[in-house]
């Protein structure tokens, strides 16, 4: 379980994170929307490691995460895809894959070669369909491919909390679906927290919705609940859009 | 081939031709060459035509051990001349040794050494820096700031020093180290002016002299107010100085462009009829310059290059050279030379105000002064 | 207004383009589709002369512009919003937009201009342009693009990571552009926008071109098809 | 498996049988001193190759290596009183308590590693940990290498300063004059390269070297990972350190001499240009560049001693401009094409 | 007591002539990402500029134009098929250094040569001299000039945006081949500019740019890379740091002391005194 209590992120006078309270309990897929700068990337970035909070605390399973080093986080079983998707151009997809696979074993033991294919490599390599890629370099990949192997990365460090942010931008149709059920999927035994600003994927795959504007929660509730919102449509979908959008075929 | 049969002798010449020592040793080099051309001229060695090897030591004293490695094992020459840092020498010292070939090295320094293959051609100490001392001490200065590179010659230098001043009544104020290649001296200068001595000692080698002197003029100290004598600045060095900033002080040497003795007119006449009017000559070159000459000499007499019987013919050769009459002493393989104390002209030349009168034995372990007894004690 | 004929380009030895032709007419709006990684960003790339074409020609125009630098290809009119919301992170955003316009020869009322079209970013003109989040960054790029006062716009998915508020507006301004005159070349991975805003669609496979046509002769389902995995 | 192991095999037999049978003893001399830099370079190569980290100053890990056994060979002959001779004209009258452990040959050589070791891991924790990187670690090194060289040269007593030390005579009972004992020790040399290089190349090969990549390339990502970079990165820094150290130990007996010229910002550079050369991101083409340019060196400078420097120089702006991938990129790239028209 | 206060002024001068031979650093290194090593030859190259023409008003300027001609020619003939590896440029300019150096040292002779002082540089006030005065004020002219350029010109902004994202200013318009000669050239000519200051305090000889280059690159990796005022002040601090240390020890101790503060300091900030942080993943 993921629990915020009154987190404040603050860049030279500016508050990007004003006292934010989020509670994702386990096994819940749950989406993060709100405007472009209200606040998500760096609650991930909280969360995460890579920024520090000037206030507030952050529970993972009891223990307290802030302070802690980006790579013990993560080895507390907290995995993340960044929104500019970042990956090992130099490597193959497997040999990434496989680097996000291994990071429990001890230093020394790494020392050795890689023979095959480990099952959670291969697990991931199925579910972001890139077996056909597997031996190019990650250097190689189409925007949406990297978006994928972001995702695979993630897959294959096999971690309790999920953090992808935008995980479908730049993503056909068909991919932000199977996309989608593969989170919902997830989500049975995880917790998966998702930023996404496409409506129609948060219709098909969310149940719980947090809105995050100027730093702070708009509200949170079901996507109907949060759609209807006033305060939402005024801030995030547009008045005019909240229609347009929501009736994408 | 073995070079006796051959027509030629080779002899290799090691300097550095490029950098930080680029700057002085390229003219020893070249004074090396011209009396290699002259000996040539006049019918060669033996019968036999020198035929010079140069290679570069590049102010690296792991490739001066390399380059005497190469061209006493490959190019098998008859001897060498070369080197200017004493951490040169004592890189080459133990090649020489080993492979039992001769090292002809034209420099000043430090002495406490005497290897069986190398004849030093430079001052040691008691031709030199002795003579310096007597000099200032001769002016009346009494209180004497010593500034150095931080080597070897400079570090035993200034240990010779105090040793003297320690035993003739002088006060050493302070005593300063840079590294070689230093040019920031606006603090040492501050801490030598405040310190007022009477002189200063100079054993500052290479670049850092002209860094040295400049801030030191621009300080507003002159060569009467304090006189800075110098060991290491011949009249190359002063032309990169700039007179402006070095006129009036005191040098010591054993020779001077100046000097008069008619092998010195000849010698300065070749070097600028071969290198140029503009060129100077000084004593390190005069000294690679004597070093072909001196080993020629020894091995007619010898009649042969081999290295051994050269070593023998050698001891007591004696030949009236630029700076006047050098003698190549048996015990130690140094030489007789005149030390001479010169003063910095507003032409860029060296006019000598003082000489030891006659050629001094050379004494690298200082044997002969009592006050020095504890320096030569290892 | 561009012609693109049998361009093919790739990177190294690796070939991605295999021949594509493309017409954008004077004021058209051009919609390229295709899967992940079957070539559009390439095609933009070598259109823009960002990757050199192997073959091929690019006219803009009129004049070929095959050979041209980028930079004289933003000069001659083209304006390029490549993917993934780049831009100067470390100057301010004002900074990030100056830099363009004056690059671009064009007054600083350019800018005034497109800080309209985008009223989110006047209150972050003084932030730096890394500092900004994802979304952010992607409307300075489109405004990037808007200042040099192009008269074609090459746009590389740009409603992605926008919230769906400015996407509303982004597709209502590049339809005041098109309208006003501008020739677009968009690259959209939102299927009902490219439906509303295209004339013409073109769509990728493997590095060709596998479909081409009029908006209103396609039929959703059928490109559907086509861009299906 | 055996295609593999075949190019290595062969120039091991070239380099531990025919060398030693054709060169003679001043070339094979040479060349074990070019071996000597592939050993660092070897170092390099994997730090900056793999690891991306430029490291400008292994001229120092290599020099204390060199340094720690030029004590014991000193300390093996020394004379009067037990002191090295630079100590008797530098004044020094008792041995230096630093200087009493170095007779010890076990220690001596134990210290020629384990002291660059030890020195990068502890400046490799405090910078790596602090996300020192790049150009910052790359300065940082040369300031390394030059404050090195100072304190050495200013120490004369303790380190026989610019000189250095040099006068060697045996080494473990053999006369480092004696040809033999010079071809014992290229063979020495040649064997510890060949022995580090597939260490070195198993490491490369394995998730490890491959993390090492990933850090060289990404290192903010490596750490969402799970990784810690700082702790990779010292690791590996430390490795090429010792490699160094090692070297500078097989150096003092082959050239018999060890000086602060030989671990300042000059010496560490041409080691880095060297493996750029060579071919960073192979091993091979750091150990062949260490090899050509030793060579490249020693030649040109003995047929054109004024004007080696233009070839020298030109030769790295060739390079550089023109193969960006050194050697090794270059061979693999016409390998790369011949496959490529046999495929086509 | 005087003479320690001495060093306060001293420091401050050792300070300038770091800044000075550091500031084309900030537009070749800080700016461009390019390690230049040739740097330490184009100060060389502005000395002799001096030595040539023997007249140290005139040869400010043309100083810097030959110092920056021979940037600019080293920019399009090489550096330029290397962006975007800057540690390979490292290489790359080093190579160039050392045929500079041997060139000069066939051109000019390895011997030092002199350049002649004008007269009104010579004296001082109090414990300054003019010539360290001048240096100062050249100093502080080159920064405001820089500052200038960097902050308040278009084309200094189009330097920054084509560091930071070439490819981007390439499709925004900007012609990323004459940024990157104009910024070279600059940098160069910087460079040139302060080899013909240090003739009034140093040798002028082939080794002249062995002397400054080291320093040079600490005072801009201390200050942060491309920042200015971290210049500045990394400048000044390791100047004053120089002469208190040299001061209370000796010169060598002093340099020790001095990586060990930069060591030290980098462990506090370890991109330099200033910082631009960005979010971008590396
Ligand atoms: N390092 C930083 N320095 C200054 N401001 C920052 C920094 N990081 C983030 N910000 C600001 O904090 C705000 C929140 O940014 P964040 O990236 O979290 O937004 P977001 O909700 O992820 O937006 P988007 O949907 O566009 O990705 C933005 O206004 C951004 O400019
Ligand atoms: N830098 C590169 N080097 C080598 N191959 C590349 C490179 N960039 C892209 N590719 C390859 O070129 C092909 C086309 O890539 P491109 O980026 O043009 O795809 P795209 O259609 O824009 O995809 P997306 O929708 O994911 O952005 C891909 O298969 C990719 O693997
Ligand atoms: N012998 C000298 N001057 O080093
Ligand atoms: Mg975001
Ligand atoms: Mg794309």
């Amino acid at each position: 379980m993921l629990e915020l209590r009154d987190v404040q992120v603050i860049f030279d006078g500016f508050r990007a994170l004003d006292g934010v309270d989020l509670t994702v309990p386990e096994g819940e897929l749950r989406f993060l929307i709100g405007p472009n700068g209200a606040g998500k990337t760096t609650l991930i970035d909280v969360i995460t490691g890579l920024t520090r909070p000037a206030a507030g605390s952050v529970r993972f399973g009891g223990a307290d995460l802030v302070g802690r080093k980006e790579h013990q986080i993560v080895r507390m079983g907290v995995g993340r895809t960044f929104q500019t998707s970042v990956v090992f151009e130099a490597l193959t997809v497997v040999e990434n894959l496989d680097l996000a696979a291994t990071f429990r074993k001890p230093l020394w033991s790494l020392t050795r070669r890689r023979d095959g294919v480990s099952e959670a490599v291969e697990e991931a390599l199925v579910r972001t369909g890139l077996e056909e890629l597997a031996e190019r370099s990650a250097g190689v990949l189409s925007h949406g491919q990297r978006q994928w192997l972001e995702i695979g990365m993630l897959l294959a460090q096999r971690p309790k909390l999920l953090l992808l942010d935008e995980p479908v931008a730049g993503m056909s149709k068909d991919e932000r679906e199977r996309t989608g059920e593969l989170l919902t999927e997830i989500a049975d035994d995880h917790t998966v927290i998702v930023v996404e600003h496409d409506m129609e994927f948060l219709r098909r795959h969310a149940s719980v919705v947090t809105v995050l504007h100027e730093g702070k929660v708009l509200v949170e509730g079901s996507v109907d609940q949060v759609s209807a919102d006033p305060r939402v449509q005024e801030v995030y979908l547009g008045r005019r859009a909240s229609d347009a959008v929501g009736n994408r075929p | 081939e073995p070079a006796a049969q051959s027509s030629e002798i080779k002899v290799g010449l090691l300097h550095s031709l490029s950098g930080t020592m680029a700057i002085s040793e390229v003219t020893v080099r070249d004074a090396e060459l011209l009396a290699i051309e002259e000996i040539n001229k006049a019918g060669g060695v033996l019968g036999k035509k020198l035929v010079p090897v140069v290679e570069d030591g590049a102010s690296d004293w792991p490739t001066f051990a390399e380059k005497a490695t190469k061209l006493i094992r490959q190019d098998k020459v008859a001897t060498v001349f070369g080197g200017w840092t004493s951490a040169s020498r004592k890189a080459m010292l133990p090649v020489f040794e080993r492979y039992k070939a001769l090292l002809w090295y034209p420099v000043q320094y430090e002495g406490l050494e005497s290897s069986p293959y190398i004849f030093y051609t430079g001052a040691t100490t008691n031709q030199q820096i002795i003579p310096g001392l007597d000099y200032l001490k001769e002016q009346g200065k009494k209180k004497l700031f010593l500034v150095g590179s931080d080597y070897v010659f400079p570090r035993t230098a200034n240990k010779i020093i105090k040793a003297y001043a320690a035993a003739n009544g002088m006060e050493i104020l302070g005593e300063e180290y840079t590294p070689l290649g230093h040019t920031e001296y606006s603090t040492l200068v501050n801490k030598v002016t405040g310190a007022k001595p009477d002189a200063v000692f100079n054993t500052l080698n290479g670049d850092s002299n002209v860094a040295f002197f400049k801030q030191l003029k621009s300080a507003g100290a002159t060569a009467e107010s304090m006189p800075v004598l110098s060991v290491s600045i011949a009249e190359e060095e002063v032309t990169g100085i700039g007179v402006d900033n070095i006129v009036g002080q005191p040098v010591a040497w054993n020779y001077y462009q100046t000097t008069e003795t008619p092998a010195n007119e000849a010698f300065v006449k070749a070097y600028k009829a071969r290198y140029g009017a503009g060129k100077v000559t000084s004593d390190p070159m005069e000294a690679g310059y004597n070093a072909v000459y001196l080993w020629a000499e020894a091995v007619k007499k010898a009649g042969t290059t081999e290295v051994e019987a050269v070593k023998k013919a050698a001891p007591g050769i004696a030949l009236e050279r630029p700076e006047g009459l050098v003698t190549i002493d048996g015990e130690n393989q140094h030489m007789y030379k005149t030390a001479r104390i010169g003063i910095i002209q507003p032409d860029g030349l060296i006019k000598q105000v003082w000489d030891s009168g006659k050629p001094i034995k050379p004494d690298p372990y200082l044997k002969g002064y009592p006050w020095a007894a504890s320096l030569s004690a290892g | 207004m561009l012609s693109v004929t049998g361009l093919e380009s790739g990177y190294g030895r690796a070939r991605v383009l295999f021949g594509v032709s493309l017409e954008v007419g004077p004021g058209q709006l051009v919609c390229v589709m295709g899967r992940n990684g079957v070539g559009k960003t390439t095609l933009l790339n070598t259109v823009m002369g960002v990757l050199p074409a192997t073959a091929g020609t690019v006219t803009f125009d009129g004049r070929d512009v095959t050979r041209l630098k980028p930079h004289e290809r933003v000069r001659l009119g083209m304006g390029y919003v490549p993917q993934g919301h780049q831009c100067f992170p470390q100057l301010s955003v004002l900074g990030n937009l100056l830099v363009t316009v004056e690059a671009a020869k064009q007054p600083r009322s350019a800018v005034d201009e497109a800080l309209d079209v985008f009223p989110a970013l006047k209150p972050l003109l003084k932030r730096s342009a890394g500092h900004l989040s994802g979304g952010q960054q992607q409307q300075l790029a489109m405004a990037r693009a808007l200042v040099t006062r192009p008269r074609m716009l090459i746009l590389d998915e740009p409603t992605e990571g926008i919230q769906p508020s400015i996407i509303v507006e982004i597709e209502a301004a590049i339809e005041r552009l098109h309208a006003s005159g501008l020739a677009v070349l968009l690259v959209e991975q939102y299927l009902d926008i490219a439906l509303r805003l295209a004339d013409t669609f073109v769509i990728l496979d493997g590095g060709h071109v596998v479909r081409t046509g009029a908006a209103g002769d396609l039929h959703k389902e059928d490109v559907r098809r086509l861009l299906a995995v | 498996m055996i295609r593999r192991h075949l190019p290595f095999a062969t120039v091991a037999v070239i380099a531990l049988v025919a060398a030693p049978l054709l060169l003679e003893p001043f070339r094979l001399g040479l060349l074990a001193k070019y071996l000597c830099y592939a050993i660092v370079a070897l170092g390099i190569g994997l730090a900056w190759g793999k690891g991306g980290m430029l490291t400008l100053g292994q001229g120092v890990f290599f020099g204390l290596g060199g340094y720690s056994m030029a004590m014991y060979l000193k300390l093996t002959e020394a004379g009067a009183g037990g002191l090295p001779d630079f100590m008797v004209w530098s004044g020094v009258e008792t041995l230096p308590a630093l200087w009493v452990p170095f007779a010890n040959p076990v220690f001596a050589l134990g210290m020629a590693v384990l002291g660059p070791v030890a020195i990068a891991l502890i400046l490799g924790t405090l910078v790596f940990r602090q996300r020192v990187r790049g150009a910052y670690f790359a300065i940082l090194t040369q300031a390394l290498a030059a404050a090195m060289v100072i304190l050495l040269v200013g120490q004369q007593g303790l380190t026989g300063g610019t000189n250095g030390m040099t006068n060697f005579f045996e080494l473990f009972g053999q006369d480092l004059a004696e040809d033999s004992t010079q071809r014992g020790l290229y063979l020495v040399v040649a064997s510890v390269l060949g022995v580090l290089y597939l260490a070195t190349r198993q490491l490369v090969n394995s998730r490890y070297g491959r993390l090492l990549v990933a850090v060289r390339d990404g290192e903010d990502r490596v750490r969402f990972l799970g990784y810690d970079p700082a702790l990779v990165k010292t690791v590996t820094f430390a490795v090429s350190a010792g490699m160094a150290g090692l070297a500078g130990a097989l150096f003092v007996p082959v050239v018999g001499i060890i000086s602060p010229a030989l671990l300042g910002v000059v010496p560490s550079l041409e080691l880095v240009v060297a493996v750029a050369v060579g071919g960073r991101h192979a091993l091979a083409g750091a150990v062949l560049g260490a090899v050509v340019m030793g060579y490249a060196k020693t030649a040109f400078s003995e047929q054109f001693a004024d004007g080696w420097l233009y070839l020298q120089g030109a030769l790295f702006i060739l390079v550089m401009t023109l193969a960006p991938k050194g050697i090794a990129g270059i061979s693999r790239s016409i390998a790369g094409r011949l496959r490529h028209a046999r495929a086509t | 007591m005087t003479a320690f206060v001495n060093q306060l002024p001293i420091g401050l001068s050792i300070g300038a002539v770091l800044l000075l031979i550091a500031l084309g650093l900030t537009f070749t290194f800080g700016q461009m990402g390019v390690i230049n090593m040739a740097h330490g030859s184009f100060i060389m190259a502005g000395a002799y500029t001096a030595y040539l023409l023997q007249d140290f008003v005139l040869a400010l300027p043309a100083a810097f134009v030959v110092a920056g001609a021979m940037g600019l020619v080293l920019e399009r003939l090489a550096i330029r098929h290397l962006y975007g590896r800057p540690l390979d440029t490292l290489l790359l300019t080093w190579g160039v250094s050392l045929v500079l150096q041997q060139l000069a040292r066939d051109l000019f002779g390895a011997p030092n040569v002199q350049v002649t002082a004008p007269s009104w540089l010579s004296g001082g006030v109090g414990i300054l001299p003019y010539n360290r005065l001048f240096i100062m004020g050249l100093a502080v002219a080159g920064v405001v000039g820089v500052w200038f350029y960097l902050t308040r010109t278009g084309l200094g902004r189009r330097t920054q945006a084509v560091v930071q994202n070439r490819q981007l200013a390439a499709t925004s318009g900007i012609d990323t081949g004459r940024v990157d000669m104009l910024t070279f050239f600059i940098g160069s000519g910087l460079a040139g500019v302060a080899g013909v200051a240090v003739t009034l305090i140093g040798p002028v000889g082939p080794a002249l740019g062995d002397y400054y280059i080291v320093d040079a690159f600490l005072v801009v990796v201390a200050g942060g890379l491309g920042q200015l005022r971290g210049a500045v002040l990394a400048a000044l601090g390791l100047g004053l740091l120089n002469s208190y240390a040299e001061f209370w020890s000796d010169a060598s101790l002093a340099k020790v002391i001095v990586f060990a503060v930069i060591i030290a300091f980098l462990q506090i900030r370890p991109q330099g005194m200033f910082v631009l942080r960005s979010r971008a993943l590396t």
